[in-house]
C-alpha cells in the first residue's frame, strides 16, 4: 500500500473509532499542497502526501479551535515529529492527546503515540542532515567581517514586513502573548524599520535556540524570502556543538535555555 | 501611437530617472520579484506579478507622522512635513493600478491624509496589461480585467507578440511622464496583443448577497480552519490599509510611528480590558472577507478586492479569498436550483 | 506624573572633589519628572536626612534618588529616612557616584558627566518604582551551629542560654576542636583543657542543645528563617545509648598502632578509640579504615568484651534533616602544611614539628605527660629553635597575610620550654613581633626578659639534619646584619593559619562568599563583621580570619546575639524583591519552573466555578522566591517579572543612557 | 597605566566609547565598589546598570542597549560556583554562550559584547577589565554607523 493510501486508511480508522476527533493532513489546492483539517472519515480520500508538503502541521496544535478536538492525529515528517515531542516536553500537549501519522524518508511508520514517536526518532532519525547548500551559506556568512555581516542582515531584514508568517508557521511559537505583542515595555518596536526588524528576527531566532527542529516552515512561509534558516541552522549547530543538545527526541527533555551544567563552556568569559 | 521596444524598459527607466523621477519597478530579488527602487543595471521583470504592491510606495509599512522634542518636563511638538518624492511606478499590473482608487478613497473619505496624498500626488502609475495569468488570478470575478486602465496614469500594452509595448498616457501626469521619456519612445503603429483569458470564477453579486445575510454561518469555521493568523495576506494585499500608531522615544524626543497592522492578528482588536471582540481566527478571517466584499461596497460602492491573487499565492496555509467565494457561490447556485424545484 | 526628588551628596570632599555636584544638581533638575534637586555636604548626617524628609513632605515627592555612596553603605539609612517621611521606602533609590565614579576617576568633566548619567538612570528607574510591602515569613527558632570548637561551643551555649534550640554539628567524634589540644593559653598560662572541658560538658548536657558529633553538613536548602540542613551522621559502630565509656573495648583492641590525630601523630591509638580522655561525648568510635572486623571481616574482640553489647558493625551513615532559622559557621582553621618548604626539610625531618605537636609535648595529658621530648629519639632537646611566620607573609609559596596568633603562641612555647627544660636554650626567629592585645606585649617581654628566650630578627633560610642527628638552622640576623647558624635538637615551625580545605564547599552550599585566601567573607568589614551577605548565616571564629581564643569567643557571642535577635520575633520581615507571574499571558512552557534555583515556582490550575481546570500556569511562592530573576530571563512571553527590577524599570534605565547626539535622522518612510 | 594611554588616544581621535555594563548586585557591583574604596583609577566610559543576578540579564536588555547606540555592552557577574543565588550565573553563562554566537553571526561581534566574572574581592580585576575593554572598543571604533540594531528616527 502506498504511503498516501496508508495515511488515508489510518486517518479514516482513527476518526471512525474516535481515537482522533480531528486529523491534520495535507490536501491538493490548485496544484499546491495546503493543510486540511478533517473531522469526518469520509473526507480521508482528500489527503495527499509528497515532498511538497512543507507546512509543519504541529503548528495547528496551538489553535483553540483545534484543541477543542483533542485527541487529534497529525501527519508528520521527522522534523514535525520532533516538534510534537518538543511540545509535549514543554507541556503544551498531553501525551495522550496526539496520535502521529509518522511519515519517514519515503516510508510510512504508521499511527504512533508520542512515546513511540520519540523512540522512532531516536532509532531512525537521530541525525537529520541539513542541506549542504544551507550549511555552505552559513559558513560563508560566518566568514564575513562584522561590517559585512551587519550589512548582509540589514539588507535581508529590510524586506521583512513584520507580517509574522514565520511565527504563525512555527509550532514552537505557541505563546498567546508573543514578545512582539508586548508594549509595556515595548522591547520589540512594531515599526518596520531596522531597529524593529532586527530585534524581532534576532529575538525570534534566540527564542528557538535549542527548540528549533529545523523543519524550515518559517522560511517557507516568509512572503519576502528572508533566509531565516541561516539563523536557525547557525544556532542549532552552536547548541549541538557546545551542549550536545538536540531538541525533540525526549519527552522529558529539559529546556536548553533554563538548564545548565558546571562544565558548560566558560572560554568566552573573561 | 508611442511605442517602446519591450527590451528597452530599462532605457525608459533611465530616461525618466534622468528627468528626476524615482523609479519603482518589479525587480527579482532571490526567489521572489518585488516592487523596488530601480537602479541602473537592474532588470525589470514584466512577466508575473510582484509579491508586494504599489501600496508600499503610497502608504509605507512605517512612517513618522508626528514628533515631539523633550525639554525638561515638557514636550514641544515638531512639525513633520509630508514628503512626496516624484516617483514613477513602472510596469505594475492593472489590478495594482486599480487598487490605488481604494486607497485614495480610504485616505480621503472623512479626513484628508496629508502624508498619503503627498506621496499620491508625486506618484505616476504606469500599468502593464496582462497577456498571461496564473491560477491565482481572478480579477475578472471581482469586476476587473487584465486590460483595465483604472487608476493608471499610463498604460503599457504588449504588441507584436511581446516585441513592442504601446505606451498610452491617460492623465496629465501620464502625459508629463511620456514627455520626460522623450527619445526612448518612437512613433508608430502596432496591434496590441490579446489580453489574458481569465475565467470568471464566481458571481460577485450572489456572493455579496450571501455575505450580507450570513455573518453567523457555521461555514466560516470551515473557511478559516486552516488560518494560523499571520498578516501575510493583508500586507501583500494592494488595498488593505489598516494601521496602528506607536510612540517611541529617547530622552531627546518622541516620535509617533504609523505602522501597518492587520485584522488577521489577535492583538488588532484586543481591548485594554482584556476582552477581544474578535477572539477567534474564524472571526478575524471573516472580517477580512466581509470588509473587502461587503462593508467597503456598502460604504463606498467599491470592491476592496482586486483579484490579484497575492493572498492565495503567499498564504503559507493555502487559504484563498477566491476559494471561499467559489464555495459561497456554489452554495447560492445550489440554493437557487433548490428554489426552482 | 511622577514627582521625583534628587539629593546629591558631597560626602565631604569625597564626591565633590571630582564631581561638580552643583552642576549635577542643576542638570538633574531638568530631568523630566524631577521637581526638586539639591546637593548637600553630608546627606547621611542628621541634617542631611532631615533635608530629605522635609523635601518629601514639602514637594509631595513620589520618588527619591540619593546620589552618594554605594547603596551597600547607606541604602537602608536613606530608605528609613524616606519611610519616616511617610514615603514607601522602596520608592527611594541610590545612584552610586562615590565608589563607582568620584573615587575611580580624576578627570572632573568626565566624572561629572558620568555622575549625571548615573543619576538619570536611577531617576528613570524610580519613576516606575512601585510601593512594596515587606514580606513576612515564619521563623523556625532553631539554630544550626557548624563546628564544635571553642567558637561553636560558645555560640551554641549563648543561643541555648537565650532559650532557643541549637543543633551543634561537629565533624570529628568529639567536641573541643583545636583548643582541646592546647597545653596552656597565653597570656595567662591557664590550662586550656581546665577551662574548656567544663564548657564542652555543659554544651553536651544542655537541654536546648542537640549535639551531633561525627557529623557533616551534606546540603543546605531554604533561606533565612527556614533553612533545611541535611546532615550526614557518620557511622560510629558504637551505640551511644548503650555505651558507658568503660574502656574495655579500646584496652583490648588488637590494632594498636594508629597515629593519634589528637596528639599530632606523637602517640598511637587503637582502631576503636576516643579522641582523648576528655572527649565529649566520652564514648569510643570505630575507625573503619583500621578496624580488622570492618576491613578483613575477622576479629570482633571489642564486641565480645563489651559488657553492654554496644558494638554494632552493621552501623551505617544516616542523613538527618534539620529545620533551622539561622546558621552559625564556626568551622575554624587548619595549619598550613610546611612540607611545601623544601629548604625547611620538606616535612621529612622528624624533629622539625609544628605548633600543635609542641602543644601536645607540653601538655600534661599529652604523649609525654608534659615532658618536652623530641619525636625522633625521645631525648630532651637542649636547644629548640622556634621559627615564626612559617608560610605566613610569603605570597610566593605560602600565604600573603599575617596569621596573627603565631607571635603569641611562639612566645608561650619558648616560655613553657624554659619552665620545663631548665638550662635549655630557646631561639626564636621572627620578622616582626605583633603582640597587640591586653597583656600580650608584656607576655612577650616576659618570655624574653624573664625566661631568656633569644629573639633573632630575621628569616630562616635553611634547616637540615646533620649525620650526628643535630639540626642545623641557618638564618640571618637582620638587626646585626650577619648570618646566624644555630645547632638545634628540635625545631618548632609556627605554620600559617589557613581556612579548612573543605570550607569553600560549605560556602557554596550556603551561597556565602569567601575572600581570595578562602576565609568566609563578612557582610561588611567594619559594620557587619559577624554577618555574611546571606541573610541568617553568621560567622564565628577562625573560619573568617585568623583569631585567638578571646577573639573567637567574643565573635561567637556576637553571632549568638544576632541569632537571638533574629529569633526574637515569630515572623521575619523580608525584602519584597520577588517575582510575579502574569496568569493571563503565561503560556506554561515551564521554563521558569525548570530554571528556578529555589523551586519557588510551581504549576497553578485556573479553575472555573465548577472546579474544572481551564488553564494551568506558573505561580511563584513568595516565601521561597529569593528574587534572582532568572525566571524573568527564561520567559519568552515576558509573563513573569521581578519587583524592584521590573522589565519596565530596566528598559527605561537603558533608554536613559542613549546618547542623544548620535543616531542619524532618517525619514520614517521607505 | 592603561587609563592614561586610553585618554591620550581619545584626545587624538575624539571618539569616546559608550559602554553599558549589566552587572549582578553581589559580585561585580561589589567588586566595582571595592575598586572605588581602593581608589583604583579606570576609564570613565562605562555606565553600570545593576541587577540582582546575571540570571536576570535578559538578551533583550542587550538588544535595547545596542538599539540605543551603545558601542559595546558588558555583562558581568559572580564566578561559577559563587552565585549568591547558587546558579543564576550558570544559567546566564549558557544563555550568553548561545546569544553571543547568534549576535556575532548577525553582525554584532565579540568586540561589541563582553562577558566576565568579577567577584566582590576583585576590585583590581574590575578596574583592569574596564580599561582593557575601553581600549578594545576604542580600537574597534564607533559602532553607530554599522550597528544593525540601531534605532534611527
Amino acid at each position: 500500500m502506498s504511503i498516501v493510501d496508508s495515511i488515508r486508511a489510518d486517518a479514516a480508522d482513527l476518526l471512525q473509532t474516535g481515537r482522533a476527533k480531528l486529523v491534520l493532513g495535507y490536501r491538493n489546492r490548485q496544484g499546491r499542497r495546503a493543510p486540511i483539517l478533517l473531522t469526518d472519515a469520509a473526507g480521508a480520500d482528500q489527503l495527499v502526501y509528497d515532498a511538497e508538503c512543507r507546512q509543519n502541521l504541529a503548528a495547528y496544535l496551538r489553535k483553540p479551535e483545534v484543541r477543542q478536538h483533542f485527541p487529534v492525529a497529525v501527519v508528520a515528517a521527522p522534523p514535525a515529529m520532533r516538534s510534537l515531542v518538543m511540545l509535549a516536553a514543554e507541556s503544551q500537549i498531553a501525551a495522550d492527546s496526539v496520535t502521529v501519522l509518522a511519515v519517514g524518508e519515503n516510508e510510512y511508520h504508521g499511527a504512533l503515540d508520542l512515546p513511540a514517536t520519540a523512540q522512532l526518532l531516536r532509532e531512525k532519525y537521530a541525525n537529520l542532515a541539513l542541506p549542504e547548500e544551507l550549511l555552505r551559506r552559513v559558513r560563508e556568512i560566518a566568514a564575513m567581517s562584522e561590517e559585512e555581516r551587519a550589512a548582509f542582515w540589514t539588507e535581508q531584514f529590510s524586506k521583512c514586513t513584520r507580517c509574522y508568517a514565520c511565527r504563525s508557521a512555527c509550532p514552537g511559537c505557541y505563546c498567546q502573548w508573543c514578545i512582539s505583542k508586548r508594549n509595556v515595555p515595548q522591547w520589540i518596536s512594531t515599526a518596520d524599520l531596522p531597529h524593529g526588524t532586527y530585534a524581532w528576527n534576532i529575538t525570534r531566532a534566540f527564542h528557538h535556540a535549542g527548540r528549533c527542529t529545523l523543519c524550515g516552515a518559517c522560511e517557507a512561509a516568509c512572503p519576502q524570502g528572508l533566509p531565516l534558516m541561516l539563523l536557525n541552522a547557525h544556532v542549532a549547530e552552536c547548541v549541538e556543538k557546545e551542549f550536545g543538545h538536540k531538541t525533540g527526541y525526549d519527552l522529558a527533555e529539559k529546556p536548553l535555555i533554563g538548564s545548565w551544567r558546571t562544565e558548560d563552556d566558560d572560554g568566552f568569559v573573561r | 501611437m508611442k511605442l517602446l521596444r519591450a527590451d528597452k524598459l530599462a532605457e525608459l527607466a533611465a530616461a525618466l530617472a534622468a528627468q528626476g523621477y524615482r523609479i519603482v519597478a518589479p525587480i527579482r530579488q532571490g526567489r521572489i520579484v518585488r516592487l523596488a527602487e530601480w537602479h541602473p543595471g537592474a532588470t525589470i521583470e514584466t512577466s508575473g506579478i510582484s509579491t508586494n504592491s504599489v501600496k508600499d510606495f503610497l502608504f509605507p509599512r512605517s512612517e513618522i507622522i508626528d514628533r515631539y522634542s523633550l525639554n525638561g518636563g515638557d514636550f514641544v511638538q515638531q512639525e513633520v512635513a509630508p514628503v512626496g518624492i516624484k516617483t514613477a511606478v513602472l510596469a505594475v499590473r492593472p489590478c495594482d493600478a486599480e487598487s490605488v482608487n481604494v486607497l485614495d478613497t480610504v485616505f480621503n473619505w472623512d479626513s484628508n491624509d496629508a502624508f498619503y496624498n503627498a506621496r499620491r500626488e508625486a506618484c505616476t502609475v504606469v500599468s502593464l496589461a496582462c497577456v498571461s495569468a496564473d491560477q491565482h488570478c481572478f480579477c475578472t470575478s471581482v469586476g476587473g480585467n487584465p486590460g483595465s486602465t483604472e487608476g493608471a496614469d499610463v498604460v503599457l500594452r504588449p504588441a507584436g507578440g511581446g516585441e513592442q509595448l504601446i505606451l498610452e498616457p491617460l492623465t496629465p501626469k501620464g502625459r508629463a511622464l511620456a514627455e520626460a521619456a522623450g527619445g526612448v519612445l518612437s512613433e508608430g503603429e502596432a496591434a496590441a496583443d490579446p489580453v489574458a483569458e481569465i475565467p470568471r470564477r464566481f458571481d460577485l453579486k450572489a456572493v455579496r448577497e450571501w455575505l450580507a445575510g450570513n455573518f453567523d454561518s457555521p461555514l466560516w469555521q470551515e473557511f478559516a480552519s486552516a488560518c494560523l493568523g499571520c498578516g501575510a495576506c493583508a500586507y501583500a494585499c494592494p488595498s488593505c490599509h489598516c494601521f496602528d500608531m506607536q510612540d517611541e522615544s529617547n530622552r531627546k524626543e518622541s516620535v509617533r510611528y504609523r505602522n501597518w497592522d492587520t485584522c488577521g492578528l489577535a492583538l488588532f482588536t484586543l481591548h485594554t480590558s482584556g476582552h477581544n471582540p474578535r477572539s477567534t481566527q474564524m472571526a478575524r478571517w471573516r472580517q477580512r472577507v466581509m470588509h473587502k466584499l461587503s462593508y467597503m461596497p456598502q460604504r463606498f460602492n467599491l470592491t476592496a478586492c482586486m483579484g490579484c491573487g497575492r493572498c492565495s499565492r503567499l498564504c503559507p496555509n493555502g487559504l484563498a479569498i477566491s476559494e471561499t467565494c467559489e464555495k459561497i457561490a456554489r452554495l447560492c447556485e445550489a440554493k437557487h436550483e433548490g428554489g426552482k424545484r | 506624573m511622577a514627582r521625583v526628588g534628587v539629593f546629591i551628596c558631597h560626602c565631604g570632599e569625597n564626591i565633590a572633589r571630582t564631581v561638580d555636584v552643583a552642576a549635577a544638581a542643576a542638570a538633574a533638575a531638568k530631568f523630566p519628572g524631577v521637581v526638586y534637586s539639591v546637593d548637600y555636604k553630608y546627606m547621611c548626617s542628621d541634617p542631611g536626612q532631615q533635608l530629605i524628609r522635609k523635601a518629601i513632605a514639602d514637594h509631595k515627592l513620589t520618588g527619591a534618588v540619593v546620589a552618594a555612596c554605594s547603596p551597600r553603605m547607606h541604602e537602608n539609612t536613606f530608605r528609613r529616612a524616606a519611610a519616616a517621611a511617610g514615603m514607601n521606602p522602596y520608592l527611594l533609590e541610590m545612584a552610586n557616584v562615590r565608589e563607582h565614579c568620584a573615587w575611580v576617576h580624576s578627570d572632573r568633566a568626565a566624572a561629572t558627566a558620568k555622575a549625571i548619567d548615573l543619576i538619570r538612570v536611577m531617576v528613570e528607574k524610580v519613576k516606575r518604582n512601585r510601593s512594596l510591602k515587606t514580606i513576612t515569613v515564619p521563623v523556625e527558632p532553631t539554630a544550626v551551629v557548624i563546628g564544635g570548637g571553642i567558637a561553636g561551643i560558645q555560640a551554641a551555649l549563648d543561643i541555648a542560654a537565650g532559650g532557643k534550640q541549637v543543633v551543634l554539628i561537629e565533624k570529628s567524634p568529639s567536641l573541643g576542636g583545636h583548643m582541646a589540644r592546647l597545653s596552656e593559653t597565653f597570656p595567662t598560662l591557664d590550662c586550656s583543657q581546665c577551662i574548656l572541658t567544663p564548657r564542652m560538658v555543659e554544651a553536651a548536657n544542655h537541654p536546648n542543645i542537640t549535639l551531633m558529633t561525627s557529623s557533616e553538613v551534606e546540603s543546605v536548602g531554604g533561606f533565612v528563617g527556614n533553612f533545611e540542613v541535611t546532615v550526614r551522621r557518620k557511622a560510629r559502630y558504637v551505640d551511644p545509648a548503650k555505651c558507658t565509656g568503660c574502656g574495655e573495648c579500646w584496652s583490648k583492641c588488637p590494632s594498636k598502632n594508629i597515629p593519634s590525630e589528637f596528639d599530632a601523630g606523637l602517640s598511637r591509638r587503637t582502631a576503636i578509640y576516643r579522641a582523648s580522655p576528655q572527649a565529649v561525648p566520652n564514648q569510643p568510635v570505630i575507625d573503619a579504615q583500621h578496624c580488622l572486623m570492618l576491613t578483613k571481616g575477622r576479629c570482633g574482640v571489642c564486641a565480645k568484651v563489651c559488657p553492654r553489647g554496644a558494638i554494632n558493625f552493621k552501623d551505617a551513615d544516616e542523613l538527618v534533616k534539620v529545620k533551622a532559622g539561622a546558621i552559625v559557621l564556626a568551622t575554624g582553621f587548619e595549619l598550613w602544611d610546611h612540607s611545601a618548604y623544601g629548604e625547611y626539610g620538606a616535612g621529612r625531618i622528624a624533629d622539625v614539628i609544628d605548633g600543635f605537636a609542641f602543644e601536645r609535648l607540653a601538655s600534661a595529658s599529652g604523649p609525654t605527660a608534659g615532658e618536652i621530648r623530641r619525636p625522633s629519639d625521645g631525648a630532651e632537646p637542649k636547644t629548640v629553635v622556634f621559627v615564626q611566620c612559617c608560610g605566613s607573609r610569603d605570597e610566593k609559596v605560602g600565604v600573603k597575610y599575617c596569621s596573627k596568633i603565631c607571635c603569641m603562641y611562639t612566645a608561650k612555647h619558648a616560655m613553657l620550654y624554659a619552665h620545663k627544660v631548665h638550662g635549655g636554650r630557646a631561639v626564636v626567629f621572627y620578622m616582626d613581633i605583633r603582640s597587640a592585645g591586653k597583656g600580650y606585649d608584656e607576655f612577650v617581654r616576659r618570655a624574653i626578659e624573664k625566661d631568656g628566650a633569644e629573639y633573632i630578627r630575621g628569616r630562616v633560610s635553611k634547616i637540615y639534619r646533620r649525620a650526628d642527628g643535630k639540626i642545623t638552622v641557618r638564618g640571618t640576623d637582620t638587626l646585626a646584619g650577619m648570618p646566624v647558624t644555630v645547632e638545634a635538637d628540635m625545631v618548632v615551625l609556627a605554620d600559617a593559619v589557613t581556612p579548612r580545605a573543605d570550607a569553600q564547599k560549605l560556602a557554596r552550599m550556603l551561597g556565602v562568599a569567601y575572600d581570595a585566601d578562602g576565609f568566609f567573607s563578612e557582610a561588611h568589614p567594619k559594620l557587619r563583621p559577624v554577618e555574611t551577605a546571606v541573610a541568617g548565616v553568621y560567622l564565628a571564629g577562625a573560619c573568617q580570619a585568623p583569631k585567638d581564643i578571646p577573639e573567637s569567643v567574643s565573635q561567637a557571642s556576637a553571632a549568638a546575639a544576632k541569632v537571638l535577635g533574629l529569633f526574637s520575633k515569630p515572623k521575619l520581615e523580608r525584602e519584597p524583591i520577588v517575582s510575579h507571574v502574569n496568569r493571563i499571558t503565561c503560556a506554561h512552557c515551564r521554563a521558569c519552573i525548570n530554571a528556578c534555583p529555589y523551586k519557588a515556582i510551581e504549576d497553578f490550575n485556573i479553575l472555573d466555578r465548577s472546579g474544572k481546570v481551564l488553564r494551568t500556569v506558573s505561580n511563584v511562592n513568595e516565601g521561597l522566591c529569593q528574587g534572582c530573576g532568572t525566571c524573568v530571563s527564561v520567559c519568552r512571553s515576558k509573563s513573569i517579572d521581578l519587583d524592584g527590577f521590573t522589565d519596565e524599570q530596566v528598559y527605561l534605565q537603558i533608554a536613559a543612557l542613549e546618547p542623544v547626539e548620535a543616531g542619524a535622522k532618517t525619514e520614517g518612510s521607505s | 597605566m592603561e587609563k592614561t594611554e586610553t585618554i591620550t588616544e581619545n584626545a587624538r581621535t575624539g571618539f569616546e566609547p559608550h559602554i553599558i555594563a549589566f552587572v549582578c548586585n553581589w559580585c561585580t557591583y561589589a567588586g566595582a565598589d571595592l575598586a572605588g574604596t581602593s581608589r583604583l583609577q579606570y576609564a570613565p566610559n562605562v555606565r553600570i546598570i545593576k541587577l540582582p543576578c546575571t540570571g536576570r540579564i535578559d538578551p533583550l536588555l542587550v538588544l535595547k542597549a545596542f538599539q540605543g547606540g551603545a558601542d559595546a555592552v558588558l555583562v558581568s557577574g559572580c564566578h561559577p560556583g559563587d552565585c549568591h543565588y547558587t546558579s543564576g550565573n550558570y544559567h546566564a553563562r549558557r544563555r550568553w554562550s548561545v546569544f553571543g554566537k547568534l549576535l556575532a553571526f548577525a553582525g554584532i561581534d565579540g568586540r561589541r559584547l563582553y562577558f566576565s566574572w568579577v567577584s566582590a574581592a576583585e576590585g583590581q580585576k574590575f578596574a583592569d577589565l574596564i580599561n582593557s575593554i575601553t581600549k578594545e572598543v576604542h580600537a574597534a571604533g564607533p559602532f553607530d554607523r554599522i550597528n544593525p540594531a540601531r534605532r534611527r528616527a
